[in-house]
């Protein structure tokens, strides 16, 4: 059926991989049929806010938003786009949760953090900023996803109640076909050795997988190539913090040794390597911490 | 660091109904005072306590965290107190990343008998914390 | 939108000075979703109650918070009321603002503020309570009891008399235990084997205890009320029904082993009879021993039986049983004395154990009753008794006192100078304890006797000189070095958990102590329970006791057991782990972090929580990477709001 | 400056025009001083290549393989004949992925790109390119382990072997892509040819690229090989000989990565369609060395034929099954790679810890490499017009950049800014690219 909505693609910003992977789904040719561009400005640049103000208020059905949210300029730029459109859409990793710029938000003393704050910007979800009504998530989208934001968004009759997520409410874990042995964590491997055995879930031989926390839908890319889940998705429906989720997961596989002074416990833990890279890579700026703050530390 | 003097820290103690629980209450029946600052929410086991709990706490404004259960080997749970024990160890390492001071956590195990043990905890965890001064956390919005 | 009702108690003046609660409850009057509050001087009350019932009515209430004492006071009370007038009793909560505010704040304004914070969390809790029902549970009503001395035939015994099945399993080829092996008892002297024969038979003829010798439990699956075991039946190679005791086969047996049964101070043959008052009274033949029966590499035993009862052909048998509850009274070894290389301890013949010495003067002992020297025969005219060998010495050995030396080690001083009127006996002692009743009176008449030596001091060394021992020491009353020659030292061994005690605790799901015994739910309060439902432990296994204190656990346990047996149906708290299908993949982290294997994924990948065995603590919650295990009735959200709500911030 | 990503690799900012009273051009290629460094600093080393691609999602196969690359060298780690088969398959497949997407997708012409593009009714249908350019994801996807960004390529060789009828999905799909290519360059000759020899800027530069050991472009691995404009070589060594010399120079000496490039510094490309390909560029501009700015347009089709080879015949090579994709690893230290990417040499240096967390972390890029030469390019437009400024200036300049297509402007989101200043350094007039 053709599409008779009025969009828009805006990506302020970002590394321009929530483009492509836009314009590489099957069905952009049909949800292009029919449907009125408002703009398709792949980079801030594309776009000024003039162009934007041109546009009437609630004129765009439904407005694709991608890159991070990093600044005053373009928390006033998410507004006015808010303004435009009846439905936003987060998409991708950087607007769903700060992406991989929102380590960023954490690198401590660092040039960067100097810079981000004279421009009054850290890293922010769009949702930080604005009200966000559908997520798309990964770094970038999965193929499926974007699939199935386009027939829900655009080639189907019914309207996706506010909140959907483009992807499984359950983790990675239920689309990996890895076998699972419960194994306890004694030790952390990475990738310094050899890989790990590509039948066997990854945890199980130690090597640090986001798979449980993070939201499927990807059909567990990462594992089928014998590489961990870095989260990209984000976190599954049922908690807040990513990150928080798999260090506390990680924790209670570690089997208590019977010492109650827990030593040995806490070699285990204290032998998983940057912690934030690991459990927040993309969902930094979107935990429940958001940024780095100085406690007097 | 800010006026210390006019800063009363929220603090909110999980605490495990089976022991550390039952101590406060025994403060109360022993009538020995403890700062007002620390709000109780009752656990089954301090092993119950998730990371969610802690950072939303966090998020929500409270200056510090006290997570009472059993002593170490005493866990109705088979060790759930030692489990929930290694995941505020991990917990922290990351609050430390993020600046957060990890002594904002305090972690004690105080038998059901131990009143003036808790007392005194919550004395000494109300100072250390009025000492820290006001978590920046919240204002980081 | 939830229809609250808030009852704030004055308890008298308790709460009400310190706490302004006409205000708490003015202001909880405001708080979203609260649609009654009001407050009462005592809400415990039958008046107050009736206000609670009335206002549930009244207004229509789906949820209450009374905030008043501790909930561990009135919960119930408050919950009870709540049920009578139509409301589910897991829709009230209890804030506890007497003993967590009015109690330990003194400053009215700012106990106020806390109370209503309290409140409102509370009033947070409420509004995500659902209904709930207690788990009603069919069950077994057999009782496994693991272990056949004496306090396990004492548990078997009452079990059964109180019209439940009762499966005794003992790892030896017959019941009796360490009690079996004691010479006479103290402090009355009666002969062990004559108080507990009587015993051992009730409980082989009891029509409700089956009997399983020489058999391990080596699986535990279940849950309270509904266990399977799995039991491994070691083969004897000798029916029991057809054996007559004949004695032939031993005559013609060439092998001969240490005697267990007398603590290897004799010697017995491969195929043999554990004691002579053994139950089942039968022949074993001893595999490990035998020259070879598979292939049968000797067979004169089964050339010389009369009877054909030796049947070579046996094999291990593993047979389930479905119990509802389960004793543990596996007892304790002694500490091995070779730990104790300063006193030749398993190295010198004659520096024995106290079990040891058991038998020695045990009149149907390896020696008749005449005390020899193990290494030469000589008969023993000086003994040396070591106390506290192994126990109380944290740094090296056991940390802990085995409670029975001092008084067994008064009562075999005193049987040596029965058998040798002229002989010597020192006691090395560092105090004594005897804290059973009668121990005392008992004890101070033999040292009181002066018949026997009593030295207050450590012994640091013993040497075997070859006909005598040197029994290097210190009497630390006089400050003297003490040098003493006897023919025997007895060492007042240590109890320590029975061999393989950790294991077993392994497999039936409960923990062990510090030092190695299975580990009790409260130390004083559920001292015969443990942590696992329907598992209860007693006798020595549990630590270190004496006759009349097993005895008495035995019971305990079995009236435990018996409550569970005889119960129509059990009740389980319905506050256990739920599991949102919707958000689980079936990762399986959380059946790590369960205690009680309450928790599995099943083949449709998710977990499902077995909520029979749960226990609703939560850690699965904790451990859950995707935040799809909650508790009921506290899930995250209400959670995460009641921590909003205790802080005074907006959710 | 944001704390956008990516700051954190040295980028086309914007241009300055106008100085004051003087009129000048010039580019300017900031970057963060340290930033990438300080992102990485702490990271776990294997993790780099993830970072690395999506910061820079359209050469995401090229920022991988560098820092792959550039591990094995920290790691002192030769990686098995089966790993490396691998990975060259896959840097081609992300150089045909990239050329098809600048060429078709992103050209700073028509309507900002797709919309535009697909309804447009070329003879080259817009649906089939779109096609191969799906086909070429899916291929990055086998050979990656996951479409756009890939994921098999570990510290001494790849994390897993590609199953069999991947394998064979690959095949079909790769000589589909070069039938697609060669039409593309048809019609590119066609039509795109006139055009390049219309554009008469020429501006002599140093070329770098990097050469087999037959003096041929290679796209993997190889030597880093400079010609001076003449054509002469000046420097050949492998990256960390090259590494400190480019820091030197790349201020003030005219240097140009990228197709052009590789076609300059070497005997030409590796594969026998693409050297044939070439003759016609050379009989329309003359032989090696090339300097006209806008060849580097025809210099990149070319490669995209030279692209769909090599992939066909690296597929054809790779045999399922193998297992040896390993090697084992030394005690971690400093690496140096250089890779040619799809826009030009991109040169990965890492310093790791004993644990293999990173201590420092430096990419340069093909736009910083290049900066004197687009500074040189920009200053010869601008003299050549008289120092006046009109729309005609700011299109030519616009139309300039868009010629190091192959470097600049698709993949920078950042618009280029053309910026006038005052007397006192205020910016007084600002275009920005349409």
């Amino acid at each position: 059926m053709p599409n008779n909505k009025t969009l828009a693609f805006y990506a302020g910003s970002g590394c321009g991989g929530c483009s492509q992977s836009l314009m590489l789904s099957p069905s952009l040719a049909t949800m292009l049929d029919g449907a009125d561009i408002a703009f398709w400005a792949t980079r801030s640049g594309d776009l000024t806010e003039d162009e934007i103000s041109q546009v009437d208020d609630k004129g765009i059905d439904v407005l694709m938003f991608a890159g991070p949210v990093d600044g005053e300029a373009s928390v006033a730029t998410a507004k006015l786009l808010r303004r435009k459109a009846k439905r936003v859409v987060a998409y991708g990793a950087c607007a769903h949760l700060g992406g991989l710029c929102g380590l960023t938000n954490v690198i401590p003393g660092a040039k960067l953090r100097e810079l981000a704050e004279k421009n009054g910007g850290f890293i922010r979800p769009l949702s930080a900023v604005i009200d966000v009504d559908y997520v798309l998530p990964g770094c970038p989208p999965p193929q499926g996803m974007v699939e199935r934001m386009l027939k829900e968004l655009f080639l189907s009759d019914d309207v996706p109640d506010v909140g959907t997520v483009f992807a499984s409410s359950k983790g990675v874990c239920g689309e990996c076909d890895r076998k699972h042995l419960n194994s306890p964590l004694e030790e952390i491997r990475r990738f310094h050795a050899a890989p790990p055995d590509p039948d066997i879930c990854l945890l199980d031989q130690g090597y640090i997988c986001l798979g449980p926390v993070t939201r499927g839908g990807c059909g567990a890319v990462c594992p089928e190539a014998n590489r961990p889940c870095t989260g990209c998705a984000g976190p599954v429906a049922g908690v807040l913090d990513q990150g928080g989720a798999i260090l506390q997961s990680l924790a209670s596989l570690v089997p208590l040794s019977g010492d109650v002074s827990g030593e040995k416990e806490h070699r285990v833990l204290d032998s998983i390597q940057d912690i934030v890279g690991t459990a927040y890579k993309y969902s930094a700026a979107s935990s429940l911490l958001k940024r780095r703050v100085n406690d007097g530390e | 660091m800010s006026d210390n003097k006019s800063f009363e820290p929220k603090i909110i103690a999980f605490l495990c109904k089976w022991t550390t629980y039952a101590a406060a209450d025994l403060c109360g029946v022993s009538r020995m005072p403890y700062p007002s600052n620390i709000s109780i929410i009752k656990v089954n086991c301090t092993g119950e306590v998730t990371a969610d709990m802690i950072l939303t706490a966090f998020e929500k404004g409270a200056d510090g965290i006290l997570i009472g259960g059993c002593r170490p080997g005493h866990c109705r749970y088979e060790g759930g107190n030692l489990k929930g024990a290694n995941r505020v160890y991990l917990l922290k390492r990351a609050l430390k990343e993020f600046g957060v001071n990890p002594e904002r956590i305090r972690e004690v195990g105080i038998a059901g008998a131990q009143g003036l043990i808790f007392q005194r905890a919550a004395e000494k965890f109300t100072a250390d914390i009025r000492a820290l001064g006001p978590s920046p956390v919240m204002s980081n919005a | 939108m939830s229809r609250i009702g808030v009852f704030v108690c004055r308890c008298g003046t308790n709460i009400a000075d310190t706490v302004d609660t006409g205000f708490v409850a003015k202001t909880l009057r405001g708080y979203p979703g609260v649609v009654h509050a009001e407050d009462y001087d005592y809400m415990c009350s039958e008046i107050g109650q009736q206000k609670i019932r009335d206002a549930i009515k009244e207004h229509n209430l789906d949820g209450v918070v009374v905030a008043s004492c501790t909930p561990s006071m009135h919960q119930e009370t408050f919950r009870n009321a709540a049920e009578e007038a139509g409301l589910n009793r897991y829709r009230l909560e209890v804030a506890n603002i007497r003993e967590q505010v009015s109690w330990v704040h003194d400053d009215r304004e700012v106990a106020t503020e806390k109370a209503i914070r309290i409140a409102r969390a509370a009033v947070e809790k409420v509004r995500g309570d659902d209904d709930l029902e207690p788990i009603a549970v069919d069950h077994e009503s057999t009782c496994l009891v693991v272990g056949g001395g004496i306090t396990g035939i004492q548990a078997a015994i009452d079990v059964a008399n109180s019209g439940h099945k009762v499966i005794l399993v003992e790892k030896d080829p017959s019941i009796g235990g360490h009690m079996a092996q004691l010479s006479v008892t103290f402090p009355t002297l009666d002969c062990a084997q004559c108080i507990l024969t009587p015993r051992m038979v009730e409980a082989s003829r009891h029509p409700n205890i089956e009997l399983l010798t020489y058999s391990e439990v080596v699986k535990v699956a279940g849950y309270t009320g509904n266990y399977e075991v799995t039991i491994r039946k070691n083969p004897t190679y000798v029916d029991a029904d057809k054996c007559n005791l004949c004695d032939k086969c031993t005559e013609v047996c060439p092998v001969s082993v240490k005697e267990e049964f007398n603590e290897g101070l004799s010697e017995r043959k491969a195929i043999y009879l554990p004691f002579e008052q053994a139950i089942p009274s039968s022949y074993v033949l001893d595999e490990d021993a035998c020259l070879g029966v598979k292939p049968i590499r000797c067979g004169l035993c089964e050339e010389v039986c009369d009877v054909g009862a030796i049947d070579y052909d046996m094999a291990p048998e593993v047979i389930t049983k479905k119990v509802g509850t389960i004793i543990i009274a596996t007892g304790y070894d002694l500490y091995d004395p070779s730990h104790l290389t300063e006193y030749g301890g398993g190295k010198y013949p004659d520096v024995v154990t106290s079990l040891q010495f058991e038998r020695m003067v045990h009149p149907s002992g390896p020696m008749k009753g005449q005390l020899r020297r193990p290494s030469d025969g000589r008969p023993v005219k000086s003994v040396a008794f070591v106390h506290c060998a192994g126990s109380r010495d944290p740094g090296r050995h056991n940390p802990y006192c085995s409670r029975i030396c001092c008084t067994y080690t008064a009562k075999q001083a005193l049987l040596f100078k029965k058998g040798v009127p002229d002989g010597v006996a020192n006691v090395f002692y560092i105090d004594i304890r005897t804290d059973g009743k009668g121990y005392e009176e008992f004890a101070q008449g033999i040292i009181s006797s002066r018949r026997i030596r009593y030295i207050r001091g450590k012994v640091a060394k013993v040497v075997d000189e070859g006909d005598h021992l040197t029994v290097w020491g210190a009497d630390t009353l006089s400050g003297k070095r003490m040098e003493i020659d006897v023919d025997l030292v007895v060492l007042a061994m240590a109890m320590v958990p029975s061999e393989g005690t950790a294991e077993l605790a392994k497999t039936f799901h409960i923990n062990v102590d510090e030092n190695g015994f299975l580990k009790e739910a409260h130390p004083k309060l559920r001292p015969v329970e443990t942590t696992t439902a329907g598992v209860f432990i007693a006798g020595t296994a549990q630590g270190p006791k004496d006759i009349p204190d097993s005895v008495a656990q035995g019971s305990a346990a079995a009236s435990k057991a018996i409550a569970i047996l005889a119960a129509e149906q059990l009740s389980h708290s319905p506050e256990v782990a739920t599991v949102n299908e919707e958000l689980c993949s079936g990762c399986g982290i959380c059946t790590s972090a369960c205690p009680y294997d309450a928790i599995k994924v099943e083949r449709s990948g998710v977990a499902v929580v077995n909520e029979i065995l749960c226990s609703g603590c939560g850690i699965c919650a904790a451990a859950c990477p995707a935040g799809a295990i909650e508790v009921k009735n506290e899930r995250h959200e209400q959670v995460e709001d009641m921590i909003a709500a205790a802080l005074g911030s907006a959710k | 400056m944001a704390s956008n990503l990516i700051c954190l690799l040295p980028h086309l900012d914007r241009v300055e025009l106008v100085n004051g009273d003087e009129l000048v051009a010039s580019v300017s290629v900031p970057q963060a001083r340290d930033a990438f460094s300080s992102y990485m600093r702490g990271r776990l080393a294997e993790d780099a290549p993830l970072y690395v691609q999506r910061i820079d999602a359209h050469c995401a196969v090229s920022q991988h393989l560098a820092a792959v690359r550039a591990l094995d060298a920290c790691y002192n780690a030769r990686p098995p004949k089966g790993a490396i088969a691998i990975r060259r398959a896959l840097a081609y497949a992300g150089v045909y992925y990239h050329h098809l997407e600048q060429l078709f997708f992103s050209r700073p012409s028509g309507n900002g790109g797709i919309a535009g593009l697909v309804r447009t009714d070329d003879e080259l249908a817009a649906h089939d390119v779109l096609q191969a350019l799906r086909r070429a994801r899916d291929v990055v996807d086998i050979l990656g382990g996951r479409g756009l960004t890939p994921e098999r390529g570990i510290p001494g060789g790849v994390s897993v072997g590609i199953a069999d009828e991947q394998l064979s999905l690959a095949r079909d799909i790769a000589s589909d892509l070069l039938r697609v290519a060669l039409r593309s360059e048809e019609g590119f000759r066609a039509r795109g040819a006139r055009w390049v020899e219309k554009q008469d800027l020429s501006v002599p530069a140093y070329s770098l690229a990097t050469v087999n050991d037959d003096g041929e472009a290679s796209l993997y691995d190889g030597t880093l090989r400079i010609v001076d404009p003449k054509g002469v070589e000046v420097a050949a060594g492998d990256a960390s000989e090259i590494l400190p010399m480019m820091m030197k120079w790349k201020e003030d000496v005219p240097l140009r990565v990228g197709p052009l490039a590789r076609l300059n510094a070497t005997s030409g490309a590796s594969t026998q369609r693409a050297r044939e390909l070439q003759k016609h560029l050379f009989d329309a501009l003359g032989a090696s060395p090339i300097h006209r700015v806008a060849a580097g347009n025809w210099a990149m089709i070319i490669e995209l034929v030279e692209a769909a080879e090599l992939l066909s015949s690296a597929l054809a090579e790779l045999a399922a099954g193998d297992s040896a994709l390993n090697a084992s690893l030394d005690e971690a230290g400093e690496g140096v790679a250089a890779i040619e990417g799809a826009r030009g040499t991109l040169i990965h240096r890492y310093l790791l810890d004993a644990d293999g967390i990173v201590q420092e972390a430096q990419i340069v890029s093909p736009d910083s490499l290049m900066e004197a030469d687009v500074n040189a390019a920009l200053s010869s437009l601008i003299t050549g017009r008289g120092r006046e400024v009109t729309d005609d200036t700011i299109e030519r300049i616009v139309s300039l950049i868009g010629s190091y297509q192959p470097a600049y402007l698709p993949s920078a989101p950042f618009s280029l800014r053309i910026v006038g200043r005052d007397k006192d350094g205020r910016v007084s007039q600002e275009w920005r690219r349409p």
